[in-house]
């Protein structure tokens, strides 16, 4: 099967999964979700008022109609403006993007540079005591709440060191980039580095136990060669897959680093619209994150196929 | 010996060495396992006192000033509660709403019974080793009780997660067709939207309470559980013994239940270990955002989530007690969660 | 190939990143000051503003019709963009503005590049436009239900479900190009403090129709700044106004036994205003960061900081050395706010008026440790409340002393006893006199502040034995639960609006119950009182009505009198001019920056 | 010449486990390899064989440690002391070895061409280019059809026989003087077996290197090897050269491994074990009285197939399905009390005919007549008091058995679903009896699976099979998985079951021979189609079809 009816036919196969996100979403916040109205009415409301919001939402209307609505919104990227900025809600989701990326892209890039780095050494080292003790330090820096490690080390290298802003953001990619990010990513990279690289060591083990290893090694290959050329690009496989499946999750992952440092990305959005019961935030990106996952798989799964000659489109 | 009366049911009672027993052997040959086993099980024994209110029952009480230091000798809880903010220099006499009350008619009697009251100024005297939180309450023992409800919240809500997956997943993975499409629909409905967004999102929408946070964090996390044993469940279901089971006529709910669970219960438990971490650590985000347990109640989170602005002025007792004995038994269960998986790997039985 | 490539990308990532840590930030000749504000800001439409930061950011950018003093304490009205604050004529019904000629907004495209004179149609295009239904505008009360004529327009504008912005309105006539007279259905003499409102500061037509569904981000105003970057809710940049018609620091109200106006004077003496060039804004939610950043010389001035970090910076008053060595100044205010917690008058457990719910309510609020509040929540920067009127309003009366809202124990446990709410079945905890469950549900927000007067409410009630159990909720079911009166006790807090004692007054009457008046206290009494102040200007005479409305609601107790709380604000030693006004905060208008100073402390 | 080119001595090696404990796998062995010289080190699983043949390259993984004063010379150098730098030079240049597994001893996600260049670049220092004409040249020396094309394969694009050619292409690529074959045609089909066979016989003379072949199967040793080296328990029982080895054996265990195997020119009443050999200490005299098989008019037929299908349908795009033919048009007849050979190469459909005849998979089509009704069209009721009178015993008796079960709980629970037996007591007395009837002893019950060897387990699946008394035993691949002389305990056992119970077995495998000695009537299958069926005797001395002859002539040792 060619490529392009693939891509197409998982195209269509997201159509039904879309369609339970979205009712998924629907149901949480317009039948289990409380009345927006509220909000809207602000610091001194009357009855008459809440019912002119309410007609203005559209949340008179039968459920029927109201998904319908939803489903219209999600389709024309107009999901209509935030109940607590009034800001469009696409403009919302482009802006705070940026952000996030220059946070995500380097903390994905250093992390998994550095966990497969490691993961490679360790694993060579297999069984040896550096090899234990390294993973003894990744499980016990993992069992430390993310939150433990922010505010301490936010305290410790931006103040008590003074080594990095504590905080700001600014328009400027590179001036946040230099100044306001490598704290932020610094941290993201400690806490994420860990799983990373026990997971990485685990692939490149299960790797190192099968036959073609030993046949590489029949041939004269040295370990250096082996590990480098018929490992790795065996391991990449799982890794790179492992990374990319990933990105959905750590597009709002990143929201307590967001929130500590002030960088106005997506989770800070999130987590401000939650607290907020910004419900159409909410819902906008949870389903265009849930479009943005889809697709992703999609990618992933052509990654693997093309990293991985033995699957097949199929 | 060979008389056929001993023949009793004795004869199937798992005298011999079974898997588990195996597994329990080469558990027991790992010292770091078996640390990791007793740092766990004093965390259990610990919890179970606190429930029973055995121990810090008394977590909520005013034992010390605000902010104590720790200290091993006994500190009494009189404070220097002289100062009440910001003094007004101008302040009147009371003014006199007695033409206006309508307790006025009772006042004389409400002066006595207020002067029969011994205004019980409770002296507590306790050694605080971690010190007092804002309220003067003993860390050491909020962080047992802590302890309680943020082990609590582990263990149910990964046991909900894990009975949600494993009825799904053997139900998808074992019959297949039509069913198994739907369980993937739903599946893939729940994967598309990232962990945490999801938590967020059905945060968003419920109100506050224990029950709340252990529904969330179960509902939502039944999915790779789900995935794992349907995958187990594909695999057993075309393995050579339940195909034996099968010509022998044993029933769909049997082979399921009474032949492949059996069989896959070590993936089951090492994501139960595994998901309990997961939930301990939820539990702690959860209460950062205000969407943790009710005020009443104490967890980790709920610890950790005050001292964000204490590490700054310089409090560390509830910051190192809290996120240390985190971290203490976080550890100690992936340990135990990695040499569980090393020790129950079928592969070793062969 | 590809392998030479990305090592290559890699050593230029690295090298960027390496220089970056090592550059110095460029040297900016500009007067930069940078400021951290607690809340994020939603947007700057005047009309459509509701939350407090971004309304003192409005006001930076908007002159208001009617300002107050900067000097001035308590607060006093002076002129705006008009000659002189109109005189309230017809006893308070009638009221004239005289716009200043030659006060120009800042360019913007809308303008399709002339100049945009201010004329007094600009003023009445504002007050329709906060009625403008599709705006749902959260501060439309300032002028419902007052203006001849306004509210038949609104309700024909719903009809036909858009605004009229056109047709002449009876109270509000244009005599010229720069005179608006406004006339009243009612006498009201705090009707001018709706002008010293951001709210009503006059935004030009043009730019709101050019800018349509996104004029949150184009404010365009006749103020000293103008917005020229937002990163939303990161990061706020204002540029002075070029257009801007100047001003100068008026001195005659100033107290030269204060030393921040006696600083103020020396600093800005009569330089013409304003002196800053740029101003960068930065929301910090979290208050670890904020703090820190203050520290670390990042911000200039640390607008309200939290209290937590008081005592870090305040000990008996005194600065402490560590922050005094580095010429922080630190500045205390008691805000013109009052903290409170209401009960639900027709609860059947806790609401009603006779003499056994009194005497439970009177219980509760005794029971309430609310010195342990001061010392613990707010670290002793706040001042007991005696009554619902802050300091720094007039009508504030510092001799006013309620008694019965003080902590007492002793007091709660007998007046629970004589009234029958007394432990019948051993729990530890009491029922109510017919036997039936006491418990008592208190509702607030989610989030770690309320968190606080949530834990410290069920430890003074257990403390006097009443079960009470917290529900904390998202802030939009909060609300919807308090305008619904679906709760017992609920927490609130209202911050002047105005400098009168009337608009914390307004939060009893009997009207006002279901929106204003959450807790649907109703006492004829006190709402006659309330009328009869409605028609008085500031006098001896309405001081002592409000007076006696605050002691009116003393028996009844349908408030548990919280606190107003007194927030520090930290200003670098660079920065001159600061003097933090109770209603409209921090004015840039005022404020200069030593450059060289705080280039060199950023150079340390 | 007379130097050997390998010269093994005192090699013993122990595998360390996790808790410190030391296992023996090979013990203090020697034997020598001269140049040219096909040696073939044979035993049986656990023989410590593959062991010394991987110690060789120094292949074996971390936790092997060999004894000091172990010695593996070749062409004069220790290479136990060598560098690591001086023992590349020689792995894959003067020795190279090929894999038992031909698909995973590839690495997946290189091309073969790239493998092969990468040998060819280390050793030879050819460039590029040059590397990548070798390698068709490879290819093609290796019977490799279109090599230019296949060199941009990857090898799970390749059939077993063709990734064990590449392997092999890879071993000589750089003209090595030994190469060692570790069971290099075990996972491969019988005809495929002799294709490669006859691809090292050639290659060996073209490049006179020496072979070192590891093996189980003393049949192939007999075809191909010069000297043998026979490995019991990580000793060397015997060594000598083929002919002597063959014509005298001296060691018992030599001799009884001879025996068990069945032959296909003798068919004695019971196959010797080893026990025979080694207990008895004397001559065992195999071929006396021989059994009779074959299918006569008289015979009662107890299950009939006729026209048997399955069809396996696949999604190949949006609409389109593709249908994949498993078996097709099966018919045959089973009489009672005669075993039914059914044989075939991986693929011919014969385990897919097992399950559908047992209904662990739904027939496309045909009709499976049990006495007068048709299996295939009972209902659950039905099928379930069928189940008691037709039973299965599956290839792999580590995965038949549940692990979780004690033997006891395995042994009742056909007792329990079919509700024989009245209580458990009886049920138990039952199983006690069964037990011993497989030579095992009651106290097995309560025993777990894994405690058990795997012959020992694959009695107690029979066992498990016989608790329901069944007319019918369908024997999948049942004595595949296990070593020459547990097998032909089992096979004695099976006959002897059948004769006691009047058992009729359909009896599935790819071992021509053991076919040939257990069945009365044999059917060959290839791609799911019948290709011949006959009496068993009659069938091998006169094949009436192409594929039989192709498969019988692929016997090895005939």
């Amino acid at each position: 099967m060619s490529m392009t009816s693939f891509i197409i036919r998982r195209l269509w196969q997201m159509l039904p999964t879309l369609l339970g996100v979205m009712l998924l979403i629907f149901l949480l916040f317009n039948w289990v979700g409380g009345d927006p109205a509220y909000i809207l009415a602000g610091k001194v409301s009357d009855p008459a008022l809440i019912a002119s919001i309410r007609k203005q939402l559209g949340i008179d209307q039968s459920y029927l109609v109201q998904f319908w609505v939803f489903i219209k919104q999600v389709f024309t990227f107009d999901l209509g403006r935030s109940w607590s900025t009034n800001e469009l809600v696409s403009h919302i989701l482009l802006t705070r993007l940026g952000p996030t990326l220059t946070l995500l892209i380097p903390v994905l890039l250093l992390e998994t540079i550095i966990a497969v780095g490691c993961a490679m050494l360790v694993a060579y080292v297999r069984g040896s005591l550096t090899d234990r003790i390294v993973m003894m330090c990744c499980t016990v820096a993992m069992s430390i709440s993310f939150l433990v490690y922010i505010i301490v080390f936010q305290w410790l290298f931006g103040f008590k060191l003074g080594w990095f802003p504590v905080q700001g953001w600014t328009n400027s990619f590179w001036v946040n980039l230099s100044h306001y990010a490598p704290l932020p990513i610094l941290l993201a990279i400690l806490v994420d580095v860990a799983p990373s690289l026990r997971l990485y060591r685990s692939f490149i083990l299960d790797e190192l136990h099968h036959d073609y290893v030993r046949t590489a090694r029949a041939k004269g290959l040295t370990e250096k060669n082996i590990m480098l050329k018929h490992v790795l690009r065996n391991a990449a496989i799982p890794i790179v897959t492992n990374v990319a499946s990933g990105l959905p999750s750590a597009l709002v992952g990143l929201f307590l680093l967001e929130f500590f440092f002030s960088i106005p990305g997506l989770g800070r959005e999130m987590v401000v619209a939650v607290s907020n019961s910004d419900f159409p935030v909410i819902k906008a990106v949870t389903v265009y994150l849930a479009v943005f996952t889809m697709v992703v798989n999609l990618l992933v799964d052509l990654l693997y196929r093309w990293l991985d000659p033995r699957v097949a489109y199929k | 010996m060979n008389n056929t009366n001993t023949l009793t049911t004795d004869l199937v009672r798992h005298d011999s060495a079974g898997l588990w027993r195996l597994a329990w052997r080469r558990l027991r040959q790992d010292k770091v396992a078996i640390a990791s086993l007793c740092v766990v099980t004093i965390f259990a024994v610990m919890m179970i006192a606190s429930y029973m209110g055995l121990i810090a029952s008394h977590w909520n009480a005013e034992v010390a000033p605000s902010y104590a230091p720790p200290s091993l000798h006994a500190v009494t809880n009189v404070a220097n509660t002289k100062v009440v903010g910001i003094a007004n220099p101008q302040a009147g006499p009371p003014v006199d709403i007695s033409d206006i009350d309508p307790l006025a008619p009772r006042y004389q009697e409400w002066k006595e019974r207020t002067a029969n009251i011994a205004h019980e100024q409770t002296q507590h005297a306790t050694s605080l080793i971690l010190g007092a939180d804002k309220w003067g309450h003993d860390i050491l023992s909020k962080t047992i009780k802590g302890s309680e409800v943020s082990i609590s919240v582990g263990i149910l809500a990964a046991f909900l997660a894990v009975v949600v997956g494993t009825l799904l997943g053997a139900v998808g993975g074992y019959f297949g067709g039509v069913l198994d499409d739907t369980l993937e629909w739903f599946y893939n409905i729940f994967t598309s939207i990232p962990y945490i967004l999801l938590i967020l999102a059905v945060a968003a929408v419920f109100s506050r309470g224990f029950v709340t946070i252990v529904l969330i964090l179960g509902l939502t996390s039944w999915t790779s559980v789900y995935r794992l044993v349907r995958a187990e469940y594909m695999k057993h279901s075309e393995r050579a013994y339940v195909r034996a089971a099968e010509a022998l006529g044993a029933s769909h709910t049997s082979r399921m239940f009474k032949h492949i669970l059996p069989n896959i219960s070590h993936v089951m438990l090492v994501q139960y270990s595994r998901y309990v971490v997961d939930a301990i650590k939820a539990e702690v985000i959860l209460s950062f955002l205000g969407l943790g347990i009710p005020v009443d109640m104490v967890s980790w989170g709920s610890i950790l989530a005050e001292t964000q602005e204490e590490v700054v002025i310089g409090k560390w007792s509830q910051i190192i007690a809290a996120g240390g004995s985190m971290a203490i038994l976080v550890t100690a269960i992936s340990m135990l969660t990695d040499a569980l998986r090393d020790a129950l790997d079928p592969k070793l039985n062969e | 190939m590809i392998t030479r490539l990305s090592r290559n990308f890699m050593y230029k990532v690295f090298a960027l990143l390496l220089i970056s840590f090592a550059m110095p930030v460029l040297a900016d000749p500009l007067k930069v000051l940078r400021v951290s504000i607690p809340k994020a800001e939603t947007g700057f439409d005047p009309e459509r503003l509701d939350d407090l930061y971004s309304s003192d950011i409005c006001w930076q950018i908007f002159d208001t019709v009617l300002d107050y003093d900067y000097l001035a304490r308590p607060a006093k009205l002076i002129p705006g963009i008009v000659r002189e604050v109109p005189a309230a004529e017809q006893n308070g019904r009638v009221y004239t503005f005289r716009v200043i000629p030659g006060i120009y907004f800042a360019d913007d495209p809308a303008f399709k590049g002339k100049r945009r004179e201010l004329v007094a149609r600009d003023i009445e295009y504002s007050l329709r436009r906060l009625r403008d239904p599709k705006l749902n505008a959260p501060f439309s009360w300032l002028v419902e239900n007052k203006i001849v004529g306004l509210d038949e327009l609104v309700e024909a504008s719903k009809r036909k479900g858009k605004m009229d912005y056109d047709t002449p309105v009876k109270g509000m006539e244009l005599l010229d190009k720069y005179t608006l007279r406004i006339t009243l259905k009612s006498p009201d003499y705090n009707f001018l403090y709706a002008f010293a409102f951001p709210q009503t500061a006059p935004v030009a037509r043009e730019v709101i129709e050019t800018y349509a569904d996104d004029t949150m981000a184009h404010p365009v105003g006749t103020g000293p700044f103008k917005l020229v970057e937002w990163v939303r809710k990161s990061k706020i940049v204002l540029e002075r106004n070029p257009n801007y018609r100047g001003a100068v620091l008026d001195t005659r109200y100033a107290d030269m036994n204060n030393e921040w106006d006696r600083e103020v004077i020396k600093s800005i003496g009569d330089k013409k205003l304003p002196l800053l060039d740029r101003i960068e804004i930065y929301p910090v939610e979290e208050e670890q960061p904020r703090y820190l950043s203050f520290l670390n010389k990042e911000v200039d001035i640390l607008d309200t900081m939290h209290q937590i970090y008081a005592a870090q910076v305040l000990k008996n008053d005194k600065v402490v050395p560590s922050i005094a060595k580095q010429g922080i100044r630190v500045f205390q205010e008691i805000q013109p706010e009052v903290t409170y917690e209401t009960f639900n008058m027709e609860n059947p457990v806790v609401g009603g008026y006779d003499p056994q719910h009194v005497a439970l309510r009177r219980a509760i609020v005794m029971g309430h440790n609310r010195d342990q509040l001061i010392q613990v929540v707010y670290k002793n920067f706040a001042m007991v409340a005696q009554s619902p009127i802050p300091p720094g309003v007039i009508g504030y009366d510092p001799t006013f002393t309620a008694q019965d809202q003080d902590y007492n124990q002793a007091r709660a446990k007998a007046l629970l006893d004589m009234f029958g709410y007394v432990d019948r079945d051993g729990d530890g905890y009491r029922e109510q006199p017919d036997g039936s469950p006491l418990i008592i549900q208190y509702l607030n927000q989610t989030g770690l502040q309320y968190t606080k007067y949530s834990e410290l409410w069920v430890k003074s009630m257990k403390n006097i034995g009443i079960r009470l159990v917290s529900q904390q909720e998202q802030f939009a079911d909060l609300l919807r639960d308090q305008q619904a009166g679906k709760f017992m006790l609920t927490d609130s807090a209202w911050i002047a609006d105005y400098p009168d004692a009337q608009d914390f007054l307004q939060l009893l009457y009997g009207p006002n119950s279901g929106s204003a008046n959450r807790g649907r206290f109703k006492l004829p009494a006190y709402d006659k009182l309330y009328e009869q102040a409605l028609r008085l200007p500031d006098s001896p005479e309405r001081n002592r009505l409000y007076r006696e409305m605050c002691r009116l609601i003393l028996p009844y107790a349908p408030w548990r009198i919280g606190v107003h709380r007194a927030y520090l604000h930290l200003v670098q030693p660079w920065v001159h001019g600061f003097d933090r006004h109770p209603i409209s905060h921090d004015r840039y208008l005022y404020l200069d920056i030593d450059v060289d100073a705080q280039q060199a402390a950023l150079k340390k | 010449m007379n130097a050997p080119l390998l010269n093994v001595e005192h090699l013993q090696i122990q595998f360390v486990k996790k808790n410190h404990d030391a296992i023996t796998a090979v013990h203090d062995i020697s034997f020598t390899v001269a140049p040219q010289q096909i040696i073939a080190l044979v035993g049986e699983s656990g023989s410590g064989k593959s062991v010394t043949a991987t110690s060789i390259l120094r292949l074996l993984p971390r936790t092997a440690r060999l004894s000091a004063n172990s010695k593996i010379e070749f062409d004069g150098k220790n290479l136990l002391a060598l560098e690591a730098e001086q023992l590349r030079a020689i792995r894959g240049k003067e020795i190279s070895m090929v894999f038992q597994d031909p698909m995973s001893s590839l690495n997946p996600v290189f091309t073969i061409g790239q493998q092969l260049n990468e040998s060819l670049r280390l050793h030879l220092k050819l460039s590029k280019r040059q590397a990548s004409v070798r390698a068709i040249e490879l290819l093609n020396e290796v019977g490799i059809t279109n090599p230019t094309a296949r060199v941009h394969s990857y090898a799970h694009q390749l059939s077993g026989g063709q990734q064990q050619r590449v392997m092999i292409a890879m071993a000589i690529a750089c003209k090595p003087r030994l190469l060692i074959a570790d069971e290099p045609t075990t996972a491969l089909d019988v005809t495929v077996q002799k294709q490669i066979l006859d691809l090292l016989m050639q290659l060996r003379a073209q490049h006179n290197m020496a072979i070192m072949f590891i093996t189980h199967d003393l049949g192939l040793v007999h075809d191909i090897a010069d000297r043998v080296v026979v490995m019991q328990q990580g000793e060397i029982r015997e060594q000598n050269s083929k002919a002597a080895l063959f014509a005298h054996p001296v060691h018992a265990y030599t001799r009884a491994l001879m025996a068990c195997r069945p032959q296909l020119d003798s068919r004695p009443m019971r196959l010797p074990v080893v026990s025979d050999f080694i207990d008895g200490q004397q001559q065992v005299n195999v071929s006396e009285v021989q059994r009779q098989r074959g299918s006569a008019p008289t015979d009662n037929i107890v299950l009939e197939a006729h026209g048997l299908q399955k069809y396996f349908t696949l999604k190949t795009g949006w609409f389109e399905q593709e249908k994949l033919t498993a078996v097709e048009d099966v018919s045959f007849r089973l009489f009672r009390g005669k075993t039914l050979g059914i044989v075939g190469e991986s693929g011919s459909g014969k385990s897919t005919t097992a399950l559908l005849l047992m209904r662990l998979l739904p027939a496309s089509g045909g009709k499976v007549l049990f006495g007068s009704r048709d299996l295939l069209q009972l209902n659950d009721a039905e099928l379930l008091s069928m189940r008691r009178r037709i039973q299965i015993v599956f290839q792999n008796p580590y995965a038949s058995l549940n692990a979780r079960f004690t033997i006891g709980q395995l042994l009742l629970e056909p007792l329990r679903i079919h509700h024989i037996g009245a209580t458990t007591q009886e049920r138990l007395q039952m199983a006690a009896a069964m037990l011993e009837r497989v030579g095992l002893p009651k106290e097995a019950m309560q025993r777990y699976p894994h405690e058990f060897s795997g012959g020992q387990r694959q009695r107690i699946a029979i066992a498990r099979c016989l608790m329901l008394q069944p007319e019918v035993l369908i024997l999948d691949e049942a004595v595949s998985a296990l070593d020459v002389s547990v097998q032909a305990q089992v096979l004695n056992l099976l006959q002897d079951l059948q004769n006691e119970f009047g058992l009729s077995y359909i009896f599935i495998s790819h071992d021509l021979s053991v076919v040939k000695y257990i069945s009365d009537v044999v059917l060959v299958m290839q791609q799911g189609r019948v290709v011949e069926m006959a009496d068993s005797d009659q069938l091998y001395a006169s094949p009436q079809t192409e594929y039989t002859r192709k498969l019988l002539n692929a016997i090895p040792g005939r």
